[in-house]
């Protein structure tokens, strides 16, 4: 459901401080047809070019409030709303080189009606934007 | 709060659509409530059915402004507010269920934002214990809306878990209980936009036959997936094998076991053709099983397809909700000479 | 070389093992194949089925002094090699499919083994393709020997895939193709093995009773899951719910089907109580049927019930084959006075 | 099945070489009831203490012939036997410190007739034996 939405293009970019890439950020979909509250979003994986990013190491970010993607299990009182682009953080010195990437994202929702996780997983040859 | 019946007609039953049918529209914001309620009142139908969760960002908290923009469109556009259907997230923790205390809670919240949407039938999901909606049950009469469990594939009136709340039904004999069938149990053909969908993925053609022509033959889905590894089929084959036991066919004339207690059906639908008719369910028998059952209440479109055809195809929600409202009216048209 | 009538007896059926039987001892290095071959023996069977991939360290390679033995063992204990379990390993390699042609010299291989072991009946994994045993039977034709279908629950004789088995046997009409039911395809109650060892892992009680209840009333299973799930089970309970929809309960006398293409019996069991009866498996009203339909094989058992207690419980497959032999016994009995 | 068995008290040892500790071993059998061709093991991951063995970092030895973890897909003509104590050793300098281990063993079986991967967990605490 809703996979080829999941990534967004022309959303990759390197994140930047003080002159430096620390990491790179991508939007990105989740595939269910309405809004979640956080705490069930149990995974939002990131994997660039077969290298997964670390869970410790990723952020979430929704209408501007951002959440250590460790830490979603305890947010019940923001949401991921149907369609919302969220955007994902890695930090990663020195970001990514300039040109196109093979994206990959893994979501893995907690569905109270489901007996198995939902979520699914979504890959795109993404160009880095500036 | 019902429908009205239509005098000198031989049915007594409306016409509506669910949100859920531009879900599509709505996740690529292609098309807003407003948008959405014109729609549906474009193609003639009265009764609107609402998913907060998916149609109003910053849910649960809903300000006075939305409620006011939702009663605005319902005055400017002539439709109603019929059926509002709740969710409930047992697992909303990582590490423990809600209590029955919380699950209670959830469901009076829901009642709560209902009775300013004024919409008087609530969707109780599937999952939903009957003690849960048992507990919710006297706050719903007095707020005078009405908690319908959506039976939806694979459940029927005599299945376990049903039963459950039929017992319940029984001993409290609440006017604030009872049920919300979803069409989607009546599925008599495969869905060819899943089939094909399978096909597009490179499924084998000849065990998407397989599989097409068990289930079309309401043969024995036990086994399919195994039939389809031991032919030497792939992950998208055992997968379009899966979804053939996800799907049921069972006689229509089963909606009138629980009629009494039916005030609302949800027309789930998964491909509306150009011939005006759904290539996987029998909508005119079950329109005549409805009418035979004296059934007042609302037909609410529940488009499902958009998830099936969107890899390779341009979704038009509105098209295919549009062509279900003119089979409706034709339907219906047939048992408006009194006879029902 | 089939089973031999028994005179005035009236019936024709023999009693046998399989040594899938004491899967446990063989795992655990505590019977030896001697000890196996001499517990049938000392139960009164006089017929061995045997599994090489389980039996025989170094298969497919079995030295002449192996097969030596085997026989050896057969005279000392008066058993006769009966048939011979033969898997296929279609996914041998990582990433590619064995051909057919790969398919059926898998099973030319055992045939030309089950010719040294002198079995004259091969069990076809329900997995083997019906072009593969058309492809084979020839061969097996050439080698006096019988390629029967192990047909295994959830599958049946009207099943899509048995019926492509059947379309190649009514072309072929060869008597080396036939069939060789498992009687798990008849669980008319829940084994408690399975549904003690999921309490004994912390399944809740209830909803142990629920998936049992709904079993043993031989209701609808779909959507047991999702109902253990909407409950709050976790999970063993909804592990215990998966269970139950892979165990089937049909008529025995379906196995009346195809009896004229019924040349073996696997008598599948998970617990013989001690009353002498298999909790299960409706054991007096199968072999009443057999009878009827004039069953000339054997009743080959094959116990399976070690998993399910292994955990908590020391196994005894040798007392568990004993008792289902003294049942065989029993109700063979009632028909050897010459009515059946 | 037969998950009480696959890890086998008394087995798990340090492998030494020079003098110095190369890792370690374990005896573990296949939770199955027949033997298989080990081309069909596509996995026995080891994990001692929450720390998982590298596939590439694993060998499997079965009667006297050893494999790497990695290069089992292309064994056809060698077998685990049923009941078979395979050795699993795992290159880890400096070995297991002296005491009790928390071991889990996860196998997957590519097995024909199964529509899903077969194999299973198992999860034991294990003394260091000399
Ligand atoms: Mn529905
Ligand atoms: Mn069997």
């Amino acid at each position: 459901m809703f996979e080829k939405y999941v990534i967004v293009p022309g959303t990759l970019r390197n994140t930047v401080a003080e002159g430096r890439s620390t990491g790179y950020e991508i939007g990105v979909r989740m595939p269910y047809y309405r809004g979640l509250a956080l705490s069930m979003v149990e995974d939002v994986a990131l994997t660039v070019d077969g290298v997964r990013a670390l869970a410790e190491a990723t952020t979430v970010t929704v209408h501007g409030n951002s959440y250590r993607l460790t830490e979603l299990g305890a947010v019940t009182d923001d949401r991921w709303e149907l369609g919302e682009v969220a955007v994902v953080r890695v930090a990663h010195p020195g970001g990514l080189a300039p040109g196109e990437h093979d994206v990959e994202v893994v979501q893995r929702l907690r569905i109270s009606y489901m007996p198995v996780p939902g979520g699914g997983r979504a890959r795109a040859v993404v160009e880095l934007s500036d | 709060m019902g429908p009205s019946p239509r005098g000198t007609s031989g049915h007594s039953i409306t016409r509506g659509v669910s949100l859920y049918s531009f879900q599509e529209e709505f996740f690529l914001r292609t098309m807003a409530l407003r948008d959405a309620v014109a729609a549906a009142a474009g193609m003639g139908a009265t009764d609107i059915e609402i998913i907060p969760e998916q149609s109003i960002a910053g849910f649960p908290h809903v300000s006075d402004a939305w409620v006011a923009e939702w009663h605005g469109l319902m005055a400017e556009f002539g439709t109603r507010p019929l059926a509002y259907d709740f969710f409930l997230d047992t697992l909303l923790h990582p590490h423990r269920r809600l209590t029955h205390e919380e699950q209670v809670a959830s469901v009076r919240r829901d009642i709560d934002l209902a009775v300013r949407l004024r919409t008087p039938l609530l969707r109780a999901i599937i999952s939903t214990p009957a003690a849960v909606l048992r507990d919710a049950a006297p706050y719903a009469e007095a707020a005078g809306v009405k908690l319908l469990l959506e039976v939806h594939a694979p459940f029927h009136y005599q299945h376990p878990w049903v039963l459950q709340h039929l017992t319940v039904m029984d001993e409290l004999d609440s006017p604030a209980l009872g049920f919300m069938p979803d069409l989607g149990c009546f599925v008599e053909r495969f869905p060819r936009v899943v089939s094909d969908r399978a096909l597009r993925e490179g499924a084998r053609p000849d065990l998407v036959a397989l599989v097409v022509g068990t289930y079309d033959a309401h043969g024995d889905t036990h086994g399919l997936m195994d039939t389809v590894t031991y032919s030497g089929g792939g992950p998208v084959d055992v997968a379009l094998a899966r979804q053939a036991t996800h799907f049921t066919w069972r006689d229509p004339r089963s909606l009138l076991e629980q009629m009494h207690r039916t005030h609302h059906i949800q027309a789930k639908f998964y491909e509306m053709t150009e011939d005006g008719t759904e290539y996987s369910i029998p909508y005119d028998r079950i329109v005549d099983v409805l009418v035979e059952g004296g059934y007042r209440g609302c037909l609410s479109s529940e488009y499902e397809g958009n998830r099936h055809i969107q890899d390779a195809y341009p979704v038009d929600s509105v098209e295919q909700v549009s062509r279900q409202h003119a089979m409706f009216e034709r339907l219906l048209q047939g048992h408006e000479d009194g006879r029902g």
